[in-house]
């Protein structure tokens, strides 16, 4: 009953577009996250969602309903704000309250709902203090129990945790799961972290500029991005990428560059509709590449990176190595070794089934 | 698509608005409303209409006046009051206190606003401002003769009708303090009778008592000040305008600018001073000569306390000195008492007026008493003239009473007054000469009465 | 689609607009109006059109120079003076702490005296006579004999505009001392660490900071002075002769003792055309300072 | 908005650099810096203090040739006198409390609206309606007051408190409305949507969330609409005929300075009495009152 469906949605603020025939289906209890840099749109999309900001063109579904003409306070939605929007001049039982008396519930309900989503979040010793009184956690928390009191439909959530630190922010990620499921409703999860999308979303929704680049389970925009921009989006550290030549050799195929060769399996051979000759785009992720001796290059090894290393970052078991491949930048993600150091000579063994390849005119992924 | 569903959603939404409007409507057109209904106090003039008043059915009269708004008369005026209601059982007063200053031009607006009380306690310019609107009634038929003194009536006049009943006479004098003239070595006897003397006793004083202003004469920039300052002009023979003909730059009105201007530089005068501003310092001998009227007296007493015996003691009065243009001169601005046409009970407010001015009673308790003024009867009561039987009053009846002469009042005197009076203010503030400030008060006034 | 907001929102801004119409744009209409007639109330007779002669005539008023002269000399001389006065007070008592900060709330106190008790109390401190200045100065040799503050050409106006800074001062030091506390601490400890100067920490670190409410503030206050009437009535009622004779007074003057309401509206009508002009002049030159 | 609030007296005020911890001050710089602070407050004080010591002396010390410092005799006869049967002094102050009180009341209530709808609204022409709002405030009042008087005159409204209180809250109106704006302004979107989200209508939000958090702002204007309310001579003085209708200012001006003499002392006693109100809602809203004028006059921009 309460899946959200998006069809061609366009919004104008005067003479700038920020969302661009969106199309977008959001299934009953599932938990979407939406997730994109700043500027893309998400929030807006969350927005309209909500029923905070109409819409040019299109329409909203909740359900199948249209919802166009449905102010938010008649939505049965419940939003956690970035910065929690709680009110500065409640304590933080009328904070949750607030909302469930504007729909006129009995007092002892109310009462009952406030104490139990506090004790859900651990919040129930605060009950009587101010916003002001309360650290970020605890704000948060408090944002969460208001929306989660409401018993709403659908569940939207504006970067809730953009301002927590890091610590933080693994946990309550782990808390606002837990409710989730407590309350089975619908979830819309706006983030620019794709770390957080990508632990938490049942499937997500990856924005730029405005339109849906990708929807789907968070491992397909990882496994499968359809385009460069999604590749390099998702995952951490990025992508790297490196402009190479194609070249075939009957069925078999690879691409090459200046340090660069890289073997392609049959099936992606088979997948780029280009002929020998053309160029294309090689991304590589950090963790597909394996330090081995340069001495090895091309003799052991025939799908290689080489390249100068620029930075060493130890990160404890593991290090990034950041590697200058003729003007690209790589990085890599290695074991510890302290033998490698900047300026020096490296060579990378690359797995040329996970290597991912795009047009470099239209930058859609070969797949 | 359900169409339908969303129309039953959009129904809440519009239910608030229309309820928001009505929230609204409340709060912003709340003032508006209220206010609309604030309009009925000031409308009793037209409730008594019978003439003859009973007590069944009293009349009420709105008497707008100034002796309710000054302290000193204040207590008077409202026992004066209580005493003709209980005398008069059917007729009620209710007085509309404006202060002296605002009087004149309030009732013109309020004259104008079709809103104007039934009696009014006027005087000088400003009873002649208001009869020039048409609101005054005459009252030729009511008055019987003899009552009044016809000078005094005469000062009351308006195209030949008499519009304003005499209520007291109040002419300004040439007080001189006696105590301050013997210590300089003057004689208290003999005030200064001619311009000349005055400068010599001013000088004298100047010059033995530092402490002391030597004179004190009204250059404020109002009506009254033009109207106190015209004697003075008058002796210089200088008359600034006539009818509507400005007769500002004349050698006499140069004479008494500059006349002005010298007392000024000497330092015998302070400029921009209203009369009042000099009766705390005659309380306190601090004034040799002010150029004031009878009611100087009173305030002189309530100030420093001092008996009749010991103020006659100290003070004398006489009248202005005489200049080259001659005889002395002075104006009466005493108060006068109108009707106002508008009034639907003529009659009593007639019983009224006429009880203020001439019931024994009410002039020894009231204007002597209060006003320390004169009678404007013609044949004061034994009992009246015992009251004004004192050296001061005496003085102010047989001395300067006679040398009353009448101003050109009415509207051009309303629009006259500022750009003269300006001009003696720079006279005594600044020394630009008497032939430029003449010829600045002339073209003002040339402005003024187009 | 076109977005559900709900009109009456809008109309909530409805109730200042209807009373602002009612008691400001009508008497605006009017007064236009009234100025292209001959209207005496005092004459008793009805108004008459005489179109733009009461414009001529005061072209040929020198009163109303005078007045419009005075205006612009009781206006902008009180503001500069009370600027520099307030701006030297927050800059000297802005690192006051502890006890000392109540120094700042005395020297606000006379922000909270009416105006007209201000134009009283100073009419009474510069009296000639009986008061306290004079005798003040003369107990300290300044002066031999008394100084005719109030009644004198020369010195009326500056007595006025003395009363007026007085009122005017703590305005222009709270906004000062209000925006001292917004110039940033890194910045300011940036400057000491590069050995600025007291003067140079003033002047080049300081000021810039304080511009913007400045400006706002002088608006605000040129505002007030040019239609300042309670003080300068209260004090002289425009005198002696048009010494302090303002536009404001001289139109009071002329509508409400003359009664000349033609004329008066014509100087109202000039006189509301200068401030705009003015205030155009001056949103144009706050907008390009805040740039 | 450029300006914080200014908080002048509380004890957490934030001091950038507290006195004992600046290094290097050259003791002359501290005696000049203590001369010209002396100076300041004199020149604060002195007048103050004038007025209330004369307001204690009596008739004849307070006239004196040669002032006395300090009141000789003292007395409170100038008090008794205010509150005598012979003056209308109480309902003067009684007057003024009235309409200056009401007129705040009502202008906080529509400049709230009106701030609301200028800082949130989306119609066309906001940005205008504001401006010329906010032009409205530097017409010259003394112009206006005759057409003024007419149109009082045809609705009934001279001579009356409704009369009164509507010209001050017209007078009040364009700033109220501008510092009802800046305070808005500040109040972060987040929150109305917050309450927007919880199913509240506009009104509903303004009561219940934007007002509660705009307290400072409409104590602040309020305090604005009284302090002007209070002071204004032109209005009272033109569109009120009676002496007992009569405010404060044109009171005070008509019946210290009347038609026998101008009594200083009883004129500085009201000085004293009229001053106290006006200093308790300065006192009471001074650390908020730059940050309403700034945030009105700069939101416009």
């Amino acid at each position: 009953m309460s899946s959200i469906t998006l069809k061609g949605v366009e919004k104008h603020y005067g003479s700038t577009q920020v969302l661009f025939d969106c199309n977008l289906e959001i299934r009953d209890h599932e938990f979407m996250v939406i997730v994109g840099p700043s500027g893309s749109g998400k929030t807006t999309m969350l927005r309209i969602v909500a029923g905070l900001e109409s819409v040019t063109g299109g329409e909203v579904y909740f359900g199948d309903r249209i919802v166009n003409n449905v102010d938010v306070g008649d939505r049965d939605v419940a939003m956690v704000f970035q910065n929690y929007g709680l009110y500065p001049h409640m304590s933080v039982y009328e904070n949750m309250a607030f909302g469930l008396r504007r729909r006129k519930l009995p007092k002892p309900e109310i009462d009952r709902r406030v104490r139990d989503a506090a004790g859900m979040l651990g919040i129930s010793e605060m009950l009587k203090r101010r916003p002001k009184q309360l650290s970020g956690g605890q704000r948060q928390r408090v944002a969460l129990g208001r929306a989660i009191v409401r018993d709403p439909e659908v569940f939207l959530l504006d970067e809730p945790l953009s301002n927590l630190d890091a610590h933080l922010r693994v946990q309550m990620r782990a808390e606002i799961l837990r409710v989730h499921r407590a309350v089975t409703a619908t979830a819309v999860y706006v983030t620019h972290d794709q770390t957080e999308a990508l632990t938490m979303g049942d499937r997500i929704v990856v924005m730029h500029e405005g339109r849906v680049q990708q929807v789907g389970p968070p491992e397909e925009p990882y496994d499968r991005p359809v385009n460069r921009f999604v590749a390099g989006f998702i995952g951490t550290p990025a992508m790297g990428f490196l402009e190479c030549t194609l070249s075939r050799e009957g069925d078999r195929a690879h691409v090459e560059g200046p340090g660069v060769r890289i073997e392609l399996p049959p099936e992606a051979a088979a997948a780029v509709p280009l002929p020998g000759g053309s160029k294309v785009v090689a991304g590589v992720r950090p963790e597909h590449m394996d330090i081995v001796p340069a001495a090895s290059v091309g003799q052991d090894v025939r799908s290689y990176v080489t390249g100068v290393v620029e930075v060493v970052e130890p990160l404890g078991s593991e290090q990034y190595v950041l590697v200058d491949v003729s003007g690209a930048k790589l990085t890599a993600r290695t074991k510890r070794d302290s033998s490698i150091r900047p300026d020096q000579k490296v060579a990378f063994a690359v797995d040329g089934s996970v290597v991912h390849l795009f047009d470099t005119e239209t930058e859609k992924a070969f797949l | 698509m359900l169409h339908p569903g969303s129309l039953n959603e959009s129904k809440p939404t519009r239910g608030r608005t229309r309820r928001s409007i009505s929230v609204l409507t409340v709060a912003g057109v709340l003032a508006l409303l209220a206010a609309a209904c604030g309009s009925s106090s000031p409308k009793s003039s037209n409730s008594g209409q019978g003439t003859t008043p009973s007590a069944q059915h009293p009349v009420t009269i709105t008497f707008a006046n100034w002796a309710d708004a000054e302290t000193a008369t204040r207590p008077g005026i409202e026992a004066t009051i209580s005493q003709f209601e209980a005398t008069h059982p059917g007729i009620k007063v209710v007085s509309q206190p404006i202060s002296f200053t605002d009087i004149g031009h309030t009732l013109i607006l309020r004259q104008q606003s079709g809103n104007p009380p039934d009696v009014a306690e006027l005087s000088g310019n400003d009873t002649f401002a208001v009869a020039a609107t048409g609101a005054l009634a005459p009252l030729d038929s009511y008055l019987k003769s003899g009552v009044y003194n016809a000078k005094a009536l005469s000062e009351g006049t308006y195209k030949g009708q008499v519009v304003a009943l005499p209520w007291n006479s109040n002419p300004p004098g040439l007080w001189y303090n006696k105590t301050l003239m013997t210590q300089a070595g003057l004689d208290p006897n003999s005030p200064p009778a001619t311009i000349t003397q005055l400068m010599t006793d001013l000088a004298t004083i100047k010059a033995k008592e530092p402490g002391v202003l030597p004179l004190g004469i009204d250059t404020t920039n109002r009506s009254f000040a033009l109207a106190v300052d015209w004697p003075w002009m008058k002796t210089f023979g200088a008359t600034p305008f006539s009818g509507s003909n400005a007769t500002a730059n004349t050698p006499q009105m140069q004479a008494f600018l500059g006349f002005m201007q010298t007392l000024a530089q000497k330092g015998y005068i302070t400029a921009n001073h209203k009369i009042g501003y000099y009766r705390p310092l005659a309380a306190q001998n601090k004034v040799a000569f002010v150029w004031d009227q009878p009611v100087l007296q009173g305030v002189v007493q309530s100030t420093n306390h001092e008996t009749d015996a010991q103020f006659f003691a100290n003070w004398g009065v006489t009248t202005l000195p005489t200049g080259p243009a001659g005889q002395a001169s002075t104006v009466d601005e005493g108060h006068q008492l109108v009707i106002f046409n508008h009034s639907a009970q003529k009659k009593a407010d007639w019983e009224f007026i006429n009880w203020l001015a001439s019931d024994p009673s009410a002039v020894t308790g009231y204007t002597i008493k209060y006003e320390s003024s004169l009678p404007t009867l013609a044949n004061p009561s034994p009992q009246i003239q015992s009251q004004i039987n004192t050296p001061i009053l005496q003085a102010f009846t047989n001395k300067i009473l006679p040398t009353v002469i009448q101003l050109p009042y009415g509207p051009n005197f309303s629009s006259a007054y500022t750009p003269i009076m300006a001009g003696v203010q720079s006279a005594v503030t600044s020394s630009t000469s008497p032939a430029s400030i003449a010829a600045n008060i002339q073209s003002g006034l040339q402005n003024a009465f187009k | 689609m076109k977005p559900r907001r709900s009109p009456w929102f809008d109309w909530m801004v409805l109730p200042t607009i209807v009373i602002l119409a009612f008691v400001i744009g009508y008497p605006i209409v009017r007064t236009f109006v009234l100025s292209t007639q001959n209207y005496k109330v005092l004459s008793g007779l009805p108004a008459t059109g005489v179109g733009f002669s009461n414009y001529q005539q005061l072209y040929h008023d020198p009163v109303f120079w005078q007045s419009l002269r005075n205006t612009a000399v009781y206006t902008f001389g009180s503001v500069v003076v009370a600027v520099i006065i307030g701006l030297a007070l927050a800059l000297l008592t802005e690192h006051m702490a502890g006890p000392w900060r109540y120094i700042r709330t005395v020297l606000l106190t006379p922000w909270a005296v009416p105006l007209i008790v201000v134009a009283f109390l100073f009419r009474y401190m510069f009296d000639q006579d009986s008061g306290v200045v004079n005798a003040l100065l003369r107990d300290l040799g300044l002066i031999h004999s008394n100084v005719h503050w109030l009644t004198s050409s020369t010195w009326a106006m500056p007595t006025v505009m003395l009363a007026n800074i007085w009122t005017a001062v703590p305005f222009f030091f709270l906004v000062f001392t209000a925006s001292l506390t917004s110039v940033p601490t890194d910045v300011v400890e940036a400057a000491r660490v590069d050995r600025a100067g007291t003067w140079s920490m003033i002047g080049r670190i300081k000021l810039p900071y304080l511009l913007g409410p400045a400006m706002i503030a002088v608006l605000i206050m040129v505002i007030n002075n040019f239609n300042d009437f309670a003080k300068i009535w209260a004090m002289t009622q425009g005198g002696p002769a048009y010494s302090t004779t303002t536009l404001v007074v001289y139109v009071y003057q002329l509508a409400f003792s003359s009664f000349n309401m033609g004329y008066a509206s014509a100087i109202g009508v000039v006189w509301l055309l200068l401030l705009m002009i003015f205030a155009v002049f001056y949103v144009r030159l706050l907008q390009r300072a805040s740039r | 908005m450029t300006a914080v609030a200014p908080r002048l007296d509380t004890p957490d005020a934030p001091v950038s650099v507290p006195i004992s911890t600046r290094l290097r001050r050259k003791p002359w710089k501290v005696a000049v810096v203590a001369v010209i602070v002396t100076a300041g407050l004199f020149w604060s004080l002195a007048p103050i203090y004038w007025m209330v010591t004369t307001s204690l002396k009596n008739p004849l010390e307070v006239t004196r040739l040669n002032p006395t410092l300090y009141p000789h005799a003292l007395t409170g006869q100038n008090y008794g006198e205010l509150f005598g049967q012979t003056l209308p002094f109480s309902s003067f102050l009684e007057n003024s409390v009235v309409t200056s009180l009401v007129a705040a009341v009502i202008a906080v209530a529509i400049s709230a609206f009106a701030g609301y709808s200028l800082s949130r609204g989306q119609w066309r022409l906001r940005g205008f309606t504001g401006q010329i709002i906010l032009a409205t405030r530097i017409l010259p009042l003394v112009v206006l007051v005759g057409p003024l008087y007419l149109i009082f005159l045809k609705t009934h409204l001279l001579n009356t408190y409704y009369g009164l209180i509507l010209g001050y809250t017209s007078f009040a109106l364009p700033f109220g409305a501008w510092m009802m704006k800046g305070f808005i302004d500040a109040v972060p979107r987040e929150i109305e949507e917050a309450a927007r989200v919880d199913g509240y209508g506009r009104i509903g939000i303004l009561f219940r969330v934007v007002l509660p958090l705009t307290l400072p702002g409409l104590f602040t204007t309020g305090a604005f609409v009284f302090m002007d309310a209070w002071n204004n001579l032109l209005y009272p003085l033109t569109l009120i005929d009676s002496l007992k209708m009569q405010t404060l200012p044109p009171g005070l001006l008509t019946s210290f300075t009347g038609q026998f003499k101008t009594d200083w002392g009883g004129m500085m006693a009201a000085a004293c009495l009229t001053t106290i109100p006006l200093m308790a809602a300065f006192f009471a809203i001074q650390r908020y009152m730059v940050r309403g004028l700034t945030a009105g006059a700069l939101a416009g921009q």
